[in-house]
């Protein structure tokens, strides 16, 4: 067993046993990741554009496929997320939205935890579903 | 370990009658300095409506298996010394009621990102350390007085803008909640970045820079994402998560 | 010797690190640089139950506006009963001004009145609201302030966790301690060339106590076995308000925001006991009125069946409440579900503290060159027989600069021992590992040490009499008698069995010293109520009691008491 | 790298690289969008895009300021996930490089297009 006993990454990781928040930290984490993985990707597929036009086609068949599809509509959702709670985060990390420090009263309720904050992230989320919804859309000439 | 005899058979103690209600004790046993995993131990435990967990858990330790190994001292919620996980989760073991939990099993294990002593005791020299590190103390050259010195005054809304974060008492619940100190040993950790703020709001302080500087590092302030699961169990309502954000306002230059 | 591989070597040792611990382990370290000291105790620095203190620290900050260090004074030597040395209380009063002004530079966040100034709230006893408060959690804001200002010095080491077993001596002088690290159970030697005992009360003798765990009389108990008196232990205060069932403290500053005392009938019996002051009065006072009250038929019958009285603070409203006692509001909330703005509390007389302890002179220091005692566990004796509310951190506060002080004067002069007695290092090893470590016997100690507590509460509780006080003293010696002297757990890491065990053998003696003491005194004076002496004889008994070691039975002896300006007269209040 | 800046200056440029990138992606977006999605991805409109310079330069500041932020984040989270001297500099160092080999990648194709040798 390690000396500090670290929850570790599983511990990091796992969000089910407290709010909101801490969903939104972790879907911060993975759609940073996500959007960085595509966007490595994008720029690797676009490169292919040095190598004319067949490449290019054959590159847009390996993508134009319905799980390319599916992938694009998660990088839009992803992308929509990550921004929306950045700017969340921008906003609350800049010591903004928790009102003012006082003497708490019991029940405590944390004011960094008020619902300006949760609203943020579930209309994050909300967005992010509506985008897809919208690419997808878009993608398939809906 | 040796049979334990009532001290007169006909004199029961009063605590082992069973009563109406009761739950299964679960507790994590682990001697890094003989066991090779940790176990856990069960035990009925009777209950009333303000039993807390640490009764409980002084119950079995009393009277069922001695060499329990957990910290205790003031069982008000003051001294913050039973910090453990409860079912999952970092709380207090004397600010925690069984009747409030509503589970038939309660499950306490050490503090997770602590090194383990024993049981369900952690070292708390890190902390304690990061603590010292942030310079917890009015800075300022004439903090010690002479005779005929009078206070520094200070408004009753001079007091409530450091207030909340005076009160905490070196738990270590929101170390634990932490998600970076679940894989970050090093990042100086909610506590004492809510100290700093707690320092920093006073109005008697003269240390700002100095203690923005000390955490202006890499593993420092920047090491919170505001998950928020620090202020979530804290049971003093410091909100380490507001102290931390409203520190990174001097940092980014919004607040003077 | 075959354990002794650690020995530790240092200037000053500071045993318990309250508030008393930390004022003096700062006094020790602003004033030079160069003393190594270390402040050593069973539990980790920020633990110890001194962050428990709730209502207030007295001390006269107003002059101007009515308040003088005369009344203070003599409403501390009122309060005592007139037992209290006169010359150590002016002393406090004198000192404790500054003490708050130096508190408040060092970042204490008083709470303020709309000027600025530090807040002050009425208090029992006192002619003057004089309690310096910091909403309802002032011993936890004082230890953190003191903690706190510990980490701006380097020659301060923390030995936490750290069971201190015996004092170690020569030529009639401090040598050094011995002490078990809890975490691996190391054994250790620490050699010094003065002590400073602070280790608190020893209130975890009664089972029904407002005291931490871990405020059993461990302290007190290693030195008295050094051969150091302990003084006045019978005079135990039982504070009015403890909350059912828990035994909680509810702060005096309640009654001080204006909460009243009620009784079946619902009236504000404390007319009938102190018609002036009414709940305000001293603690002795209001808690022998609540007993008389329950004891004629006019208490309430808590659920778990134990009579009780009602403290009603609807009055005061939930904005106050709020504001200046959330900490009794949490405390009621959590763990008795009454809000007290919208409900009764249900309260009964409970061991709060001890006016006895660690026999010292005015400078607190003991009878053994190079140890002093400071804070609850001293008696120097400022309370006499009965300590009004707000006195106690003051106590602390002025007698932890005293000690610090004086042991670095000490040290400064350069006095050492000539040779380090190893030999009574062995026997202190002897007896505690093998008298207890590896003791045997079939009784649990648990069961012992919950009757034992029982015994104190039943037997030597606000009333007491010849007949209950006698049968106490049997009980006790019965259960000590026992075979609980074992230690199921043979682990070296965090062994708490063995410490508990340790506290058990501390609390029969400390207990006996408490029963004997209050055999002995033959009237009723401040917290010790003889219902078969109802009246106080200051022809008898107008001195302190102290107590020596001695493996049969304590060695009973009398001290007088200081007065300077104040002669004895009937308290009214 | 922070021995050279402090966190919060690093800080700093994260938060900016966000904000300014998120701009310049909805640009980028829009653009396709007006031109129709699939219409967008033929050959040769796609390298008529290349060939407008504002655009280009769209492309190129969107490159950096995402590199730079999505790998200075990576570096955080791969930091918080192990500690130790060498561990941390090659992280360090690692992302750095990272995300100049992908700026250059990136540019190159850009620069490229845009000078049309396709």
């Amino acid at each position: 067993m390690e000396k500090d006993r670290k929850e570790g990454i599983r511990g990091m990781a796992n969000p089910g046993r407290y709010g909101i928040e801490r969903v939104a930290y972790w879907l911060m984490r993975i759609t940073g990741l996500g959007l960085l993985a595509y966007f490595i990707g994008h720029i690797y597929e676009t490169s292919s554009l040095l190598d004319g036009k067949a490449a290019w086609n054959s590159m847009l068949e390996l993508t134009q496929t319905t799980e390319g599809h599916i992938f694009l509509a998660l990088v839009i959702g992803m992308c929509v997320f990550h921004t929306g709670n950045g700017i969340r985060l921008m906003i609350a990390e800049a010591g903004f939205g928790f009102g003012k420090a006082r003497r708490p009263d019991y029940p405590y309720t944390p004011s960094s935890l008020n619902m300006k904050n949760k609203l943020c992230i579930y209309v994050s989320i909300g967005l992010a579903a509506l985008a897809m919804m919208y690419g997808l859309g878009v993608m398939y000439d809906v | 370990m040796a049979a334990i005899f009532p001290v007169s058979s006909q004199e029961k103690h009063e605590k082992t009658k069973p009563s109406a209600k009761s739950i299964t004790l679960r507790i994590s046993k682990f001697n890094p300095g003989k066991d090779h995993a940790p176990t856990f131990l069960e035990f009925p435990v009777s209950y009333e409506k303000w039993t807390t967990v640490l009764d409980a858990i002084l119950e079995v330790k009393n009277y069922h298996d001695h060499s329990i190994g957990v910290r205790y001292s003031c069982r008000q919620a003051m001294c913050g010394s039973c910090g453990m996980i409860i079912n999952g989760k970092p709380k207090l073991a004397c600010f925690t009621k069984i009747s409030e939990l509503n589970s038939n099993v309660v499950t306490v294990e050490p503090m997770n990102n602590f090194p383990l002593i024993r049981d369900l005791v952690v070292g708390f020299e890190r902390m304690f350390s990061t603590h010292k590190r942030i310079k917890p103390y009015i800075v300022r050259e004439d903090s010690e007085i002479s005779s005929g010195t009078k206070e520094f005054l200070q408004s009753p809304e001079d007091v409530e803008k450091y207030i909340q974060f005076a009160g905490c008492i070196k738990c270590g619940l929101c170390n634990s909640a932490c998600p970076t100190m679940a894989t970050d040993s090093t990042f100086i950790g909610p506590q004492a970045l809510a100290q700093a703020y707690r320092y920093i709001a006073d109005n008697r302080d003269q240390g700002k820079d100095k203690r923005l500087r000390i955490i202006d590092e890499r593993h420092g302030i920047w090491g919170c994402h505001f998950a928020g699961s620090c202020s979530q169990v804290c049971p003093k309502g410091v909100d380490p998560a507001m102290g931390i954000q409203l520190l990174r306002g001097y940092l980014l230059g919004y607040k003077k | 010797m075959s354990r002794m591989a650690n020995i530790i070597d240092y200037d000053l040792i500071i045993v318990g690190s309250g508030l008393a611990g930390l004022r003096a382990t700062i006094q020790a370290a602003r004033r030079s640089s160069k003393i190594r000291i270390a402040v050593i105790s069973k539990v980790q620095v920020m633990r110890s139950h001194s962050v428990s203190a709730e209502g207030g620290t007295a001390a006269v900050l107003f002059p101007d506006e009515g308040d003088s260090i005369e009344s203070h004074i003599y409403d501390t030597v009122k309060g005592s009963d007139f037992l209290a040395d006169q010359d150590a209380a002016e002393r406090l009063c004198k000192e404790m001004p500054d003490e708050i002004y130096q508190l408040e530079h060092w970042g204490m966040p008083w709470s303020r009145r709309e000027d600025g100034r530090i807040g002050q709230r009425a208090f029992g006893g006192y002619s003057f609201p004089r309690a310096s408060y910091a909403s309802d959690k002032v011993g936890f804001y004082e230890m953190q302030t003191l903690y706190d200002t510990c980490q701006k010095f380097d020659n301060i080491e923390f030995l936490n966790e750290w069971f201190v077993t015996s004092i170690i001596q020569n030529e009639k002088k401090f040598a050094g301690i011995t002490a078990i690290e809890l975490s691996n159970g190391d054994f250790h030697v620490i050699k010094g060339k003065a002590l400073i005992i602070a280790t608190g009360g020893a209130g975890r003798i009664y089972s029904f106590s407002t005291y931490g765990f871990s405020s059993t009389p461990d302290g007190l108990d290693m030195a008295y076995r050094a051969g150091l008196a302990l003084k006045d232990m019978e005079f135990v205060q039982f504070h009015p308000t403890g909350i059912m069932p828990s035994g909680i403290l509810i702060t005096e500053g309640a009654r001080g925001e204006g909460a009243y005392l009620l009784n079946k009938d619902g009236d504000r019996f404390m007319k009938k006991y102190a018609s002036k002051l009414m709940e305000l009065a001293p603690r002795d006072i209001v808690s022998r009125s609540i007993m008389t009250e329950i004891k004629e038929g006019r208490g309430f019958k808590h659920e778990t069946g134990v009579d009780c009285m009602k403290l009603d603070l609807r009055h005061v409203g939930d904005k106050i409440i709020k504001q200046k006692l959330g900490g009794i509001r949490e405390i009621s909330l959590k763990f008795s579900g009454v809000d007290p703005a919208k409900d009764l509390l249900d309260i009964r007389p409970v061991c709060h503290y001890m006016m006895g302890g660690i026999h010292t002179d005015i400078n607190g220091a003991s009878e053994l060159q190079g140890v002093w005692a400071a804070g609850e566990a001293a008696c120097v004796s400022i309370h006499g027989s009965n300590r009004l509310g707000a006195n106690s951190t003051s106590e602390c506060l002025v007698w932890g600069k005293i000690t610090g002080d004086e042991a670095v004067n000490y040290i400064e002069k350069g006095s050492s021992v000539a040779s380090f007695p190893t030999d009574l290092v062995n026997a202190e090893e002897k007896r505690i590992y093998d008298g207890i470590f590896r003791g045997k016997g079939q009784v649990n100690p648990y069961e012992v040490r919950q009757k034992l507590t029982d015994t104190l509460n039943d037997k030597a509780y606000v009333y007491r009499n010849q007949t209950d006080l006698l049968e106490g003293l049997k009980k006790v010696r019965e259960l000590k008698a026992m075979t609980w002297k074992h230690v199921d757990d043979q682990a070296k890491e965090y062994n708490t069995n063995f410490s508990n065990v340790m506290e058990l053998d501390s609390m029969f003696r400390v207990a006996e010293v408490v029963l004997i003491g209050a055999i002995n005194r033959k009237e009723s004076r401040g917290s010790h109520a003889r219902t078969d002496f109802p009246k106080r004889d200051d022809k008898k008994f107008l001195h302190h009691t102290l107590a020596y070691y001695d493996p049969e039975e304590p060695i009973m002896k009398k001290h007088p008491v200081t007065i300077t300006n104040y002669k004895p007269v009937e308290r009214k209040y | 790298m922070s021995s050279i800046m402090r966190e919060s200056h690093i800080m700093k440029i994260h938060y900016l690289t966000a904000l300014v990138a998120v701009g310049f992606v909805i640009i980028h977006i829009m653009v396709r969008v007006m031109q129709g999605f699939s219409d967008s991805l033929l050959f040769d409109n796609v390298i008529a895009n290349y060939k407008s310079i504002p655009y280009a330069i769209v492309l190129e500041a969107m490159l950096i300021l995402i590199s730079v932020h999505g790998f200075n984040g990576l570096r955080i989270i791969l930091l918080e996930i192990k500690q130790g001297r060498v561990y941390e500099n090659a992280v360090t160092y690692g992302c750095l490089a990272a995300m100049i080999v992908l700026i250059a990648y990136g540019s190159r194709t850009i620069i490229m297009a845009s000078m049309g040798m396709v």
